[in-house]
């Protein structure tokens, strides 16, 4: 059992993040639907996870944490899945390939297992992010 | 030949878009006729003297005028754009577009360069000490006139989208180049010295690759067909011949079909 | 009574469903019930009279809050902002409507700005393909009527575009195609078995970041030539086979999605996409097309390539002469390169959709938002302008992702006082123009122009 | 209410048979009126210059999502290439301006009205949007009829009074001019990536030729009496040989004669007649055949032509003619970009050189030009580059310099690589015609004025009609010596009045007066059977509502409808 994985990060959308989104940014809906990664079972198997434990995902430019869940789209080992969105885009590469596109399918992320950390909001990320975050209100 | 220095004195807040420091726009000019040429920060336009400082005449001619950078011209682009003769050397890095649809003369940057170096050349030299990022020699957007002549060397590596679309010229990249080589490319020649990351001659038509370290992902539109031993860059080696892209169209010529070809090292 | 208004669009997704009813009450404040809509597009029509609106601008307070403000306030900060800056970057319009967008073209000329769209970030590698190699395409119907091969790849309608498969491609039965789903042959190619996967008669799971290579085996053994043993994790006998359905079709559509243009070569994976169709039209009939996202992304492409001949990232600061190249002027680029000192956000969500650095350097600047609802953009914004939810309270002509214009109803009046996009760019304009005019007085009779220019602002 | 008088100037007006006579013309609340009813105009001093209607052009493609596609899909037709120049509004593009470019290019050149040649039904709304968009000329826009399936069925059946039925219906849904037909029948085969080269060739599944589509659609035109006749694209465009194929369809117009209230005489609008007159068998001996298709066309005068002329430019080939499209791209292997549209039509793009050279391309040119000097009644041919497809519209100063002068043809033959095959393949070398400002006229105003019906309006300076003039810096009785001030002279007039309103001046714009957009508007009886047919392939084959297919009214701009009443 290894205590980190690297693995091969896509980020897409899932129709769970597109209502949460119509719904709103701010709803615990699009909250359970984006602070999430989806891996093959192999590898969650690989870090000693069981399903609804929370990682620490990091990529060259940053890391989030999100929960692990069992994804109805299979993948194959390897690869690893965040619904598009604010948690995705905390590991997002921006390089672009000088095509005006982020890197947002295929980067290195590594996985690890975390204990006694959360899951952040979206707004505490965003606004953490540049300094505007003034805790929950 | 005569020479004019541009020390970058009062970096701008952006970037700057230098397309008028170029040997033919100096040539003929005074320093403080220089002085007022025009440079881009955004939508502000403002003389070449409100950053640089300068010193020294324009040639007569642009054959006849040779451009040196100093300071640090890592936000400054376009530098020797659309020139036809004369030298520039940049002393540090530069930006986007350096050498871009140059026609002749040389450009020397001694560090890095950013994208779209050497983009649409059709004649001259352009040499980078260090890297260049993406579309080093490349054609523009939507034109499949690509790179027509020239000398592209780059020492470094080299980012994605190398030489897109090369119709003729000769690209030489001493370390590594990221994805996509010669893409599209319907002549001319690309030498890579480092390692290839993959996709090297897809959708290629006509014109040659060699390639001295390994290719991570080869395509499978290329057909290894021999060994040969070629002279590269002053350079006799033994090269793997392969020709490709299979997948692409190809012309007739003399009733053989002419294919691209990718050269390995051996 | 309430009113049931048929035929009305739905703003959500590029497949722009145009069948939809929409229940509103009696005093047609309320939308009741949405018929014909997927979950997402539900959601849209039922949360803009769900819950709490914003109904004036809001302006960032020293103290971090936010302030109600005027729409004049609004509008004159935000014409201030965009006078001021040196390169000022406008960025969205993924829910606006074709009026808006040119009404924002308008103030972005206006201001010397960088003008792009969502594709920035989305199908833009579609855009640099289609310059490189073209696009032959088709309109939707003519899939639904023709089609009998169909190929997903690197797209998810089942998630992304609910409706696409039931309206145009699977399922539907067209004029020759009157058996719908039992006369068509469904190809899904994914890195992820997804569930468009589970609908298709032959999946082939692509190893990711792969696709070109495996485009490049299907063109050279459309050709008829060798490939290795396995490309990019699928098996020959399986290219081959595919490869023999795509050239016996009698009607074949590429749709392609995300997976290609987000992942390695971008464009390029596109651009061999278009390659492998062009190469299909020697045996058969082949068409591609792309998965566009929101259902009006399709329309600044289409407004500013009439108006200037680019359909994204354009560089309109030099005020006589627009310019374009992606991975210079689009706007994560000019983001990380610092290139743009303000930013305005457009019917979109930056701070939710771009690479989180990204919205870090573009947050150095002053930055406005212009969206009907709260997001992460709104609420890292100086400055948050509500505008009408176009497709719900605005109408208007919208493309969809064949390109295809639909005009749009308005189903129910926005909240009292709020304003479309294409009154506040309007507004905005005059009020540039006013700035302008107010500057060449200050500095005489020289800044003036020579002779009478056309059209000469009011 | 302003007033103006054009003084002095050499009156070239063909509609009231003015050959170059010093007159004045007055203008008053934006129409021509007699000199006598001003009061106190504002005088613009038109001495030793020529002073005509302003341009109308019957077949252009400006507006609409083939164009786009071109503008879009070509980047590199911008760089380095639009001039730092601007009006209101930025001007970008170069062989597919943008919509502000071509309106301010067409209002330089002193034209005021173009007809945007081919729309398709479906994207009616975005044809409006960029006719919104182009500023200061008037536009009309037909959709096309040769390839859509309600007209299949109703002229395979020999409807004809249903199919007028559904044509008055579509003219109205998408606010649309008159009848065009792009490659009859072949366009609807492209979508089973076939083609009908020639008019006998049955449409797959429709079971209808192309020659029964034109014939069909000519009997429907002049039934419904409207102001433009059929405005046909022939089968088997640009291949050599093609020429029989041509003659063929023109055939298809005999015995038809024009019924309408419109002053029009032609029941049948061949376009780019340049595409259509090639002889020999591959573009090895292509050869011009121009005189075999114009003693024909002289010889009937129920039909106008217009050129196509090419321009010996790099340009952007657009047609509806999807097949033809996709053939030009196996040949120049450039990008291609293609459009089907659902139960209509088809459309493709690929960018095009023709280079002087190529003799394919100087064959061309001269074939064009050929049309026009073997014309003999100019109020039948019209100068067209079928823009932008043999070149872009902003060149036809050009064609009128060639048209003008013999020395014009010369100097640019002189650049041909392939002169002597050139000559061998063509009759250019051999007329010495020289085209005068009378005949210039009628070709660029007053011909296509009347042929598409709106000579009432435009393309004449009679009292009662439109004051939309241009003066050109000509001086008749004293041409200038070097053809290249023709060009010049046609290229920015010195002045342009469009509605009354002085809109350029010594050649750049100064004013954009409101624009209209021109549509025919047919009465019909009720027609219960089409009623159903068009609600059922609504229901079934079209992708959007029939609801929403029909232009809302609020998507229409500055409307000029002209009426039909035929019940």
């Amino acid at each position: 059992m290894a205590n980190r994985i690297t693995l091969n990060m896509i980020t897409q959308r899932s129709i769970e993040e597109g209502v949460a989104m119509e719904k709103g940014k701010t709803t615990p809906e699009y909250f359970e639907a984006c602070s999430i990664i989806e891996m093959h079972d192999d590898d969650v198997k690989a870090l000693g996870l069981v399903p609804n434990q929370l990682v620490r995902v990091t990529s060259e430019c940053g890391s989030v944490i999100v929960k692990t869940v069992r994804g109805r789209q299979s993948l194959y080992p390897g690869l690893a899945f965040i619904p598009q969105g604010v948690w995705a885009n905390q590991v997002v590469p921006p390089r672009t390939q000088a095509t005006g596109e982020p890197q947002y399918s295929g980067f290195p992320v590594t996985v690890e297992p975390v204990n006694s950390e959360r899951r952040k909001s979206a707004l505490e990320l965003v606004q953490g992010a540049v300094g505007m975050w003034r805790g929950d209100q | 030949m005569k020479t004019v220095t541009l020390t970058l004195t009062n970096p701008s807040e952006l970037l700057l878009e230098g397309q008028n420091i170029t040997p033919d726009n100096f040539a003929g000019k005074k320093t403080a006729e220089i002085a007022a040429l025009d440079v881009w920060e955004g939508k502000q336009k403002s003389p070449l003297g409100k950053y640089f400082t300068i010193a020294g005449d324009g040639g007569a001619t642009a054959a006849e005028t040779k451009i040196v950078l100093l300071g640090d011209c890592t936000r400054v682009k376009r530098i020797g754009q659309q020139m036809t003769a004369g030298e520039i050397v940049i002393e540090g890095n530069a930006d986007m577009y350096i050498g871009g649809w140059m026609k002749g003369g040389k450009v020397h940057v001694k560090g890095n360069v950013d994208s779209f170096c050497g983009i649409g050349m059709e004649g001259g030299e352009l040499i980078v000490d260090g890297k260049a990022g993406c579309h080093l020699g490349s054609s523009p957007r939507g034109e499949w006139r690509g790179m027509k002549g020239g000398l592209i060397r780059v020492a470094g590596s080299v980012g994605s989208d190398t030489a897109t679309f090369i119709n003729g010229g000769t690209i030489i990249i001493g370390g590594a180049a990221d994805i996509h080589v010669s893409t599209h490319g319907e002549g001319g020649t690309v030498v890579i010295k480092g390692d290839a990351k993959g996709r090297v001659g897809g959708q290629m038509v006509k014109g040659d690759i060699y390639v001295y370290g390994t290719i991570e992902n080869p395509l499978p539109g290329f057909k290894m067909v021999g060994e040969v031993e070629q002279e590269v860059d002053g350079e006799i080696a033994l090269f793997a011949h392969h020709i490709g892209d299979l997948g692409e169209r190809h012309p007739v010529s003399k009733g053989k079909t002419v294919y691209a070809n990718l050269y390995t090292r051996l | 009574m309430p009113k049931k208004v048929e035929n009305v669009g739905c703003p959500y997704c590029g497949v722009c469903c145009d069948d939809l009813v929409v229940t509103v009450s009696d005093d047609g404040k309320k939308i009741l019930e949405v018929e014909n809509a997927c979950a997402i597009g539900n959601q849209i029509f039922h949360h803009a009279t769900g819950g709490e609106r914003i109904r004036l601008p809001r302006l960032r307070q020293p103290d971090g809050t936010y302030k109600d403000i005027s729409y004049e306030e609004a509008v004159d900060y935000a014409a201030k902002v965009l006078y001021n800056a040196k390169k000022p970057l406008i960025y969205g319009f993924g829910s606006t409507n074709c009026e808006g967008m040119a009404a924002a073209a308008k103030v972005a000329e206006k201001a010397g700005a960088v003008l792009d769209n969502c594709a920035s970030i989305c199908h833009g590698s579609s855009f640099l393909a289609i310059f490189d190699n073209g696009y032959p395409s088709c309109t939707l119907g003519e899939t639904k009527n023709r089609a009998d091969v169909i190929v997903y790849w690197g797209a998810n309608p089942a998630h992304a575009h609910p409706r696409h498969m039931s309206r145009y491609s699977i399922f539907p039965r067209g004029f020759f195609t009157g058996k719908g789903h039992k006369s068509r042959k469904i190809i899904v190619i994914d890195p992820r078995h997804t569930d468009t996967a589970q609908m298709a008669d032959i999946y082939l799971q692509v190893k990711q970041g792969h696709d070109y290579e495996l485009f490049d085996a299907f063109r050279a053994v459309v050709r008829g030539h060798e490939i290795p043993d396995q490309v990019a994790g699928i098996k020959r006998e399986q290219i081959v086979e595919v490869a023999e359905i795509l050239k016996k079709a009698r009607f074949g559509t590429i749709f392609y999605g995300m997976g290609l243009c987000h992942s390695d070569g971008r464009n390029h994976n596109v651009d061999i996409a278009i390659s492998l169709t062009r190469d299909l039209n020697d045996f058969t009939k082949w068409t591609i097309m792309a998965m566009r996202g929101h259902y009006n992304i399709t329309g600044p492409g289409a407004v500013w390539s009439w108006q200037y001949g680019y359909p994204y990232c354009l560089d309109l600061t030099k005020r006589d002469i627009a310019h374009m190249n992606p991975g210079e002027t689009s706007s994560v680029d000019l983001a990380m390169r610092d290139e743009v000192d303000a930013f305005f956000n457009v019917g979109t969500d930056a701070g939710a959709h771009f690479p989180i650095d990204a919205v870090k350097h573009l947050r150095k600047h002053p930055w406005i938002t212009v969206d009907p609802n709260i997001n992460m953009a709104s609420e890292i914004s100086d400055l948050h302008i509500p505008v009408g939810i176009v497709g719900v309270e605005v109408p208007g002509i919208v493309y969809r992702m064949d390109n295809v214009p639909i005009q749009y109803r308005k189903v129910i009046d926005p909240p009292e006082g709020v304003i479309s996009d294409e009154e506040l760019f309007e507004r905005i304009h005059q009020r540039l123009c006013e700035l302008e005019a107010e500057e060449t007085a200050k500095e005489g009779a020289k800044a003036a122009p020579e002779g009478v220019r056309a059209g000469s602002e009011p | 209410m302003s007033e103006l008088l054009i003084r002095n100037g050499f009156v070239f007006d063909p509609l009231q048979g003015i050959k170059g006579d010093r007159m004045d013309i007055g203008i008053k609340g934006g129409k021509i009126v007699e000199t006598s009813a001003l009061n106190n105009p504002k005088t613009i001093d038109a001495a030793g210059m020529t002073v005509m209607a302003g341009g109308v052009d019957i077949h252009s493609h400006v507006v609409g999502p083939k164009v786009n596609v071109g503008r879009l899909f070509r980047p590199e037709d911008k760089l380095f290439k639009s001039p730092h120049k601007r009006c209101s509004r930025m001007e970008m593009g170069s062989s597919v301006p943008s919509t502000f470019k071509t309106g301010y290019d067409y209002a330089r050149m002193g034209y005021v009205f173009v007809n945007e040649a081919a729309m398709p039904p479906l994207h009616s709304p975005h044809v409006h949007e960029e006719i919104r968009d182009t500023p200061i000329i008037d536009n009309a826009a037909m959709p096309v009829f040769g390839n859509n399936w309600f007209t299949l069925e109703y002229l395979k059946n020999n409807e004809i009074e249903n199919n007028a039925a559904y044509t008055a219906w579509l003219l109205r849904a998408t606010r649309g001019f008159g009848i065009k037909v792009v490659n009859p029948g072949g366009s609807e085969a492209w979508g089973w990536g076939l083609n009908c080269l020639h008019i006998h060739d049955p449409v797959p599944y429709f079971d209808i030729t192309p020659a029964e589509i034109v014939k069909g659609l000519i009997e429907t035109n002049e039934r419904l009496g409207l102001p433009h006749s059929v405005h046909l694209h022939c089968n088997n465009l640009g291949n050599p040989g093609n020429y029989t194929d041509t003659l063929d369809s023109l055939r298809l117009a005999e015995g038809y004669t024009p019924k309408n209230d419109f002053g029009r005489e032609q029941v049948m609008h061949v376009t780019h007649l340049q595409f259509h007159a090639y002889g020999g068998d591959s573009w090895k001996n292509v050869e011009s055949r121009t005189k075999e298709i114009m003693d024909y066309v002289n010889a009937h005068d129920n039909i106008t032509v217009d050129m196509g002329q090419v321009t010996l430019d790099e340009t952007t080939t657009m047609t509806a003619d999807g097949p033809f499209e996709y053939h030009l791209r196996a040949g120049n292997n450039l990008k291609w970009a293609n459009v089907d549209v659902e139960l209509e039509t088809a459309a493709g793009v690929v960018p095009y050189i023709y280079s002087p050279k190529i003799k394919a391309s100087t064959v061309q040119w001269a074939v064009g030009l050929e049309l026009a000097l073997l014309a003999k009644d100019p109020m039948r041919i019209f100068l067209t580059t079928d823009h932008p497809n043999a070149g872009p519209f902003t060149r036809y100063p050009q064609v009128i310099a060639w048209l003008m002068s013999r020395a014009a043809r010369d100097e640019t033959m002189k650049t041909f690589k392939w002169l002597d095959r050139t000559i061998d393949a063509t009759s250019i070398d051999s007329i010495d015609r020289e085209l005068t400002l009378y005949e210039i006229a009628q070709m660029t105003r007053a011909g296509p004025a009347r042929a598409l019906g709106v000579s009432n309006m435009y393309g004449g300076l009679a009292p009662g009609m439109d004051a939309d003039i241009a003066v050109y810096a000509l001086n008749p009785g004293d041409m200038p010596s070097d053809p290249a001030g023709i060009e010049k002279a046609f290229s920015r007039c010195a002045w342009l009045v469009k509605d009354g309103v002085v809109t350029v001046r010594d050649g750049e714009v100064v004013s954009e007066p409101a624009k209209r957009t021109v549509w025919v508007d047919v009465k019909v009886p009720e027609n219960a059977q089409v009623q159903r047919d068009i609600y059922e392939h609504f229901l079934r084959h079209y992708s959007v509502k029939l609801d929403n297919y029909s232009l809302f009214e609020e998507h229409l701009h500055n409307s000029r409808v002209i009426e039909v009443d035929t019940t």
